[in-house]
């Protein structure tokens, strides 16, 4: 048994007398064998019943809510609700199939019944208009039935209040729908009544217009009003699958943890609430089938679901989507296929077919560590500083690898050379950022490039894997250009290109990280701030660019524009984590702190 | 003549457009300064440093700052706005909180 | 008796303190207390013995009628006070709380004129005039609310970094220490360009104070309220104050009090029900909680009617409507399942408030309008041959 | 070009005489002084300033420092000396002890 409704709301006068109806509660049944049976009960934690409960009686079998004793203006001062001209009364009903022994109220099953106590008397005929004679005053709430339950009556039409007022009066009523509505009116009980069983998978609300015909002798009056009745959901839907519940799934490069490769879905016709979140999550229950120790230390199956409206009718129900997910990194030299069949089951569907079995064909293919079969050969400028940066080199599908590490290292292919020219090879170093799959060539020895003995250099890059030491290597092959000069020395303390506010001093001066030896000036265009903003650069193909790379972390002066976590002065806007991303006019930095300001800035002196 | 106003916090009433920080903002800002003179709060440092670039820094060219100078002594912490792309900034250090001879 | 006079209310810090001093009334506070720590508190109060007890007792002491000012010095221990006594008294389920706060005076003078400065609209005449630029200019130029407008925009703005406990903590200073003049300015400029609705809109720094990932449902959104004393009194408040049930005459509780209304709502900012302009519409606005009523399951109608206190408040609406010439978003109730709509063939406009019904052809034309609110009632008068 | 040098203590030695303070003494004395580079020290008020300079300060004519001034942040307490007429005098606050950007 149920309450189709949990509000009803009501006024009662002074003066109305012992026996007046004053409205009626339905109760729905979910079995037929059900009786209802009607009690009063009280929901607050006080379990003494409020003393004004004693007013009222709530007959065990119609549910209609009477007078127990005449409304004295003495009861409605004895109410100690303050700032109130209308003092609210506030019951609750509850619904058994049998006699109780004690009467516990469920907060979530007693609709509350609210009585408007007006410190006055029921307006006679005269001052009654037609809809308070038809219709209670406040909008009570809409009727919610269960799908697939019994006809019945769900609500009293009629203003019990008012039965007695107009005498000379017959009021009747009617309901009207739209479109077909399983709904009508018990003409002799004035109660709507569902007429039956509802599919809220076809419809799930019912817009009603309930007609009340008020007949004199002279006039009849009809007045209107909607009701929307909803229909409840339960679980009368199997899951089902539209289109395939098999999906064929390839991991190759990207194998990294919590990567998801495959999708399926699965549909219900019924809903799957996300409130309460704590008890609605249960209701679907997938399991893997598959016995596999390996299958199951190495996929699992996310399920999520979310609502969507029917294309026919725009009926709610849930999708849900099974999405493949590995558990942990796949070694590169894993290579295996395996079908994984995971088991969803409607765990409140009461049917046989309540489970969907979802198949994902899974195919891992090995990754190869190799570099392309192709030299790579950089020319580089003997003027280079220190951390310029010369290239980068990367196995093949380098950038689409997830899950593992490849490290590089440099290494001399030529065994039996002097110290002199094996020394040449400090020149040159590799580095590689955290979780980068490729490795940086960079000027690790600026004085050695301008030693006239180092000419060209061939380095053999190997490339290792992580777990496996899977290794590759190829020979890069670095043409040094421009004049050797015997022990030159490079100033100590190379500057950073950033300090440099004008084209001038820039294009004039070396620093720190400039592959050409001479910094680079960028000139920005825009006004206002911009990422564009100009600045003077070691090297402009990789700074600016907004990512602070494995070389450039390695001094903050290589390149502050893409690194600094100083204060900026001026109009700027920070980078993600740090540098600067967009700047007004110049940006120049020093080791403390960064400025973008306008380009015409003479030397800032004291006045 | 009048005699010079001593160095004291001046406001400015402008759009964070004026400032020419670079940002495009409708929004006004009071922005206060510093100005005025200082030459009560000279030492005989100062004296000297005056005499010495008129009588030439024994041939140095080191430029020095010919007296205190009427500077804030204390910023606002910091003036956030929305500027006219719908976007929040907020700028450090932009108008003076107070000022003095330094 | 009419409403009882501002000074006569106890505050429940003072009622805590008078029942403390009663050896009879302490130890069942006491009592009260451990009853509803923990998640049992719902079986403590029906079935324990001694919490009942103590909540017989506790009723008739001055904990019973104490309420809170807004804005009163330890406000926030007030509150968790008032919910020791009235956490136990409540009906349970999902029925509204009543007010913590004191009750609003009575409305002696109709603020509209009040409402005027700060909700002055644009003069036609002005083209790209912009009041929400105006509201900031004005804050900017007055220490106190350019100082504490920086402040919460610093610690909100963060980008990916901004905590969203300290955003909201730093609103409710703002909205706490800066004059309502200033403060509901930028909060309720009225718009008449995208451009002013988007700043207008981006006042609470939403994308720190108010997005957050997934919209969880609002009936999850409103018991995550209720379990936080701060929240749910504000919430309680605002329903007070600014809700109105569809059909009735006025369209602000407390006697069309517009600026009771609007001080709930602003005091809603900074809780977990923090409200905002969903977009930068500047006459159909919407404000809403960071919620949806999808996944609502059975219980969509009363997600709907919770959410509606925002979406359809004729409170909020009606007091732009004076100033912006704004088309109310008057919207009826939004019929709660769409279907509903389609099968009865009638539509509700978003923006009108005309509603076209199949109607029984009449021999006299109707006596009265259609009434807003939802039950449309409609008069056909015959008169029999 | 050589990178401009940030303001630093520098030293000078000269006779008392030499100081311009019109004392007459052969003594010598290193003084000590402030010179050298604020620019990387300025702060969003610097540019501000600079800015509202170019662009004429809204119709003011107040003075403003383009930015911080390479001053004394401390001075060596005093310095004494017998004149050239035997007689003992002190000097204070003639020779900075620390510079700084201000």
């Amino acid at each position: 048994l149920y309450f189709p409704q949990n509000e009803y709301i009501e006024t009662v006068y002074v003066g109305q007398t012992a026996g007046t109806p004053i409205l009626q509660v339905h109760a729905m049944m979910d079995h037929d064998y059900e009786r209802p049976h009607f009690y009063l009960c009280y929901l607050s934690s006080i379990r003494r019943p409020p003393y004004y409960s004693s007013w009222f009686h709530l007959d065990i079998n119609t549910g209609v809510l009477y007078l127990n004793k005449t409304l004295e203006e003495s009861d409605f001062t004895s109410l100690n609700q303050r700032l109130r001209s209308v003092k609210k009364l506030v019951l609750h009903a509850m619904v058994l199939p049998n006699v109780p022994k004690k009467l516990n109220c469920v907060s979530k099953n007693s609709p509350r019944i609210t009585l408007d106590f007006v410190n006055a008397t029921l307006p006679q005929c005269a001052q009654t208009d037609m809809k308070e004679l038809c219709f209670p005053h406040r909008d009570t709430a809409n009727p919610h039935i269960m799908e697939n339950r019994f006809p019945g009556a769900i609500r009293q039409l009629r203003r019990l209040t008012r039965l007695n007022v107009c005498p000379n009066y017959t009021i009747s009523y009617n309901v009207e729908s739209d479109s077909p509505a399983p709904f009508a009116v018990n003409e002799n009980s004035t109660e709507l009544v569902v007429t039956a069983p509802l599919d809220r998978e076809e419809s799930e609300c019912y817009r009603l217009l309930l007609v009340c015909t008020v007949r004199t002798e002279m006039v009849i009056t009809k007045v209107e009003t909607s009701l929307d009745v909803f229909v409840m959901d339960e679980d009368d839907n199997a899951p089902y699958v539209n289109g395939t519940d098999i999906t064929d799934v390839v991991i190759s490069f990207n194998r990294t943890k919590g990567g998801s490769y495959g999708t399926l879905f699965v549909f219900d016709r019924d809903l799957t609430p996300i409130y309460p979140i704590d008890k609605s999550h249960s209701k679907y229950v997938g399991t893997l089938l598959n016995g596999d120790s390996w299958i199951n230390k190495t996929f699992e199956i996310k399920g999520t679901f979310s609502e969507k409206k029917s294309a026919q009718g725009g009926i709610r129900e849930t999708v849900h989507d099974y999405q493949l997910v590995l558990k942990r990194n796949l070694y590169v030299n894993e290579n295996r296929s395996v079908q994984l069949d995971y088991l969803v089951n409607d765990t409140t569907y009461p049917g046989l077919e309540g489970t969907v079995l979802l198949h994902f064909n899974i195919t891992v293919l090995p990754v190869h560590i190799r570099f392309a079969n192709v030299t790579h050969t950089y020319t580089l400028t003997r003027r280079a500083s220190v951390y310029a940066q010369v290239g980068k080199v990367c196995v093949e599908n380098c950038q689409q690898f997830d899950g593992f590490s490849v490290t590089y290292r440099l290494e001399v292919p030529e065994r039996n050379i002097s110290a002199d020219l094996q020394s040449c090879y400090d020149a040159i170093s590799i580095t590689q950022g955290p979780g980068e799959m490729w490795g940086l060539l960079y000027v690790n020895d600026s004085e050695t490039l301008r030693r006239p003995e180092c000419q060209d250099l061939q380095y053999m890059v190997v490339a290792q894997e992580e777990h496996t030491e899977q290794e590759a290597s190829t020979q890069i092959h670095i043409i040094l250009d421009g004049e050797a000069r015997k022990g030159s020395r490079e100033s100590p303390q190379l500057l950073s290109c950033a300090e440099n506010r004008r084209r001038g001093d820039c294009e004039s001066r070396r620093g720190i990280g400039a592959t050409t030896g001479r910094c680079q000036w960028r000139q920005g265009t825009e006004k206002g701030i911009s990422e564009h903003y100009s600045t003077c650069s070691p090297d402009l193909r990789t700074c600016p660019d907004g990512y602070c790379d494995a070389v450039e972390s390695k001094d903050s002066s290589i390149c502050p524009q893409d690194c600094t976590k100083e204060t900026v002065i001026g109009g700027h806007e920070r980078g993600v984590g740090n540098g600067i991303k967009a700047g007004h006019g110049t940006c120049y930095c020093y080791s403390e702190r960064c400025f973008c300001e306008k380009e015409d800035i003479e030397e800032a002196l004291c006045d | 003549a009048r005699r010079p106003r001593p160095c004291s916090v001046r406001e400015l009433e402008l759009t964070v457009s004026e400032l020419g920080l670079g940002y495009d903002s409708d929004e006004t800002v009071l922005l206060r300064y510093c100005s005025g003179q200082c030459t009560a709060h000279r030492h005989n440092y100062d004296i000297t440093m005056e005499h010495m670039m008129k009588a030439g820094f024994k041939g140095r060219r080191d430029k020095v700052s010919k007296g205190p100078c009427c500077r804030p002594t204390a910023f606002e912490k910091n003036f956030s706005f929305l500027d006219n792309k719908s976007r929040y900034h907020t700028i450090h250090n932009v108008s003076a909180k107070n000022c003095g001879c330094v | 008796s009419g409403p009882r006079a501002q000074s006569e209310w106890v505050d429940c810090i003072q009622a805590s303190d008078m029942c403390n001093q009663n050896p009879h009334c302490s130890s069942r506070y006491r009592v009260m207390r451990q009853c509803l720590v923990g998640k049992e508190k719902e079986v403590m109060l029906d079935n324990n013995r001694e919490c009942q007890a103590a909540l017989e007792v506790l009723l008739v002491s001055p904990l019973y009628d104490c309420r809170c000012k807004r804005g009163m010095k330890k406000e926030l221990q007030c509150l968790q006070n008032y919910w020791t006594i009235h956490m136990g008294l409540n009906e349970g389920g999902d029925m509204d709380d009543s007010s913590p706060y004191e009750p609003v005076p009575p409305n002696r003078h109709p603020d509209a004129f009040r409402l005027a400065s700060i909700s002055s609209g644009c003069p036609d005449a002005e083209k790209n005039c912009n009041p929400c630029l105006d509201a900031a200019k004005a804050c900017n130029l007055n220490n106190s609310c350019k100082k504490q407008r920086s402040s919460y925009i610093a610690i909100c703005s963060k980008g990916e970094t901004c905590s969203k406990r300290r955003c909201h903590r730093a609103l409710r200073m703002f909205l706490d220490r800066v004059h309502p003049e200033f403060s509901h300015r930028l909060l309720f400029c009225p718009c008449q360009t995208e451009g002013c609705a988007e700043r207008r809109r981006q006042t609470i720094v939403p994308d720190c104070s108010y997005i957050e990932g997934e919209k969880p449902n609002c009936l999850e959104l409103r018991k995550i309220c209720r379990q936080d004393s701060l929240c749910r009194s504000r919430l309680a408040d605002y329903l007070a104050n600014c809700w109105m049930p569809p059909h009735t005459a006025s369209t602000c509780p407390n006697q069309d009090n517009h600026q009771a209304c609007l001080s709930s709502f602003t005091r809603l900012i900074g809780t977990e029900m923090t409200p905002n302009y969903v977009d930068n519409r500047f006459s159909d606005w919407v404000i809403s909680p960071w919620c949806t009523c999808e996944g609502s399951g059975n219980q969509e109608e009363e997600c709907m009617n919770f959410l509606h206190y925002f979406t359809n408040n004729t409170c909020l609406s009606e007091l732009f409507h004076t100033h912006t010439h704004a088309c109310i978003s008057n919207v009826q109730s939004i019929t709660v399942c769409q279907q509903c709509a389609r099968t009865f063939r009638h539509s509700l406009f978003r923006s009108t408030n005309t509603m076209f019904l199949m109607f029984i052809k009449p021999l006299k034309n109707r006596i009265t309008p259609p009434e807003s609110g939802r039950d449309r009632l409609r008069f056909l008068h015959f008169v029999t041959l």
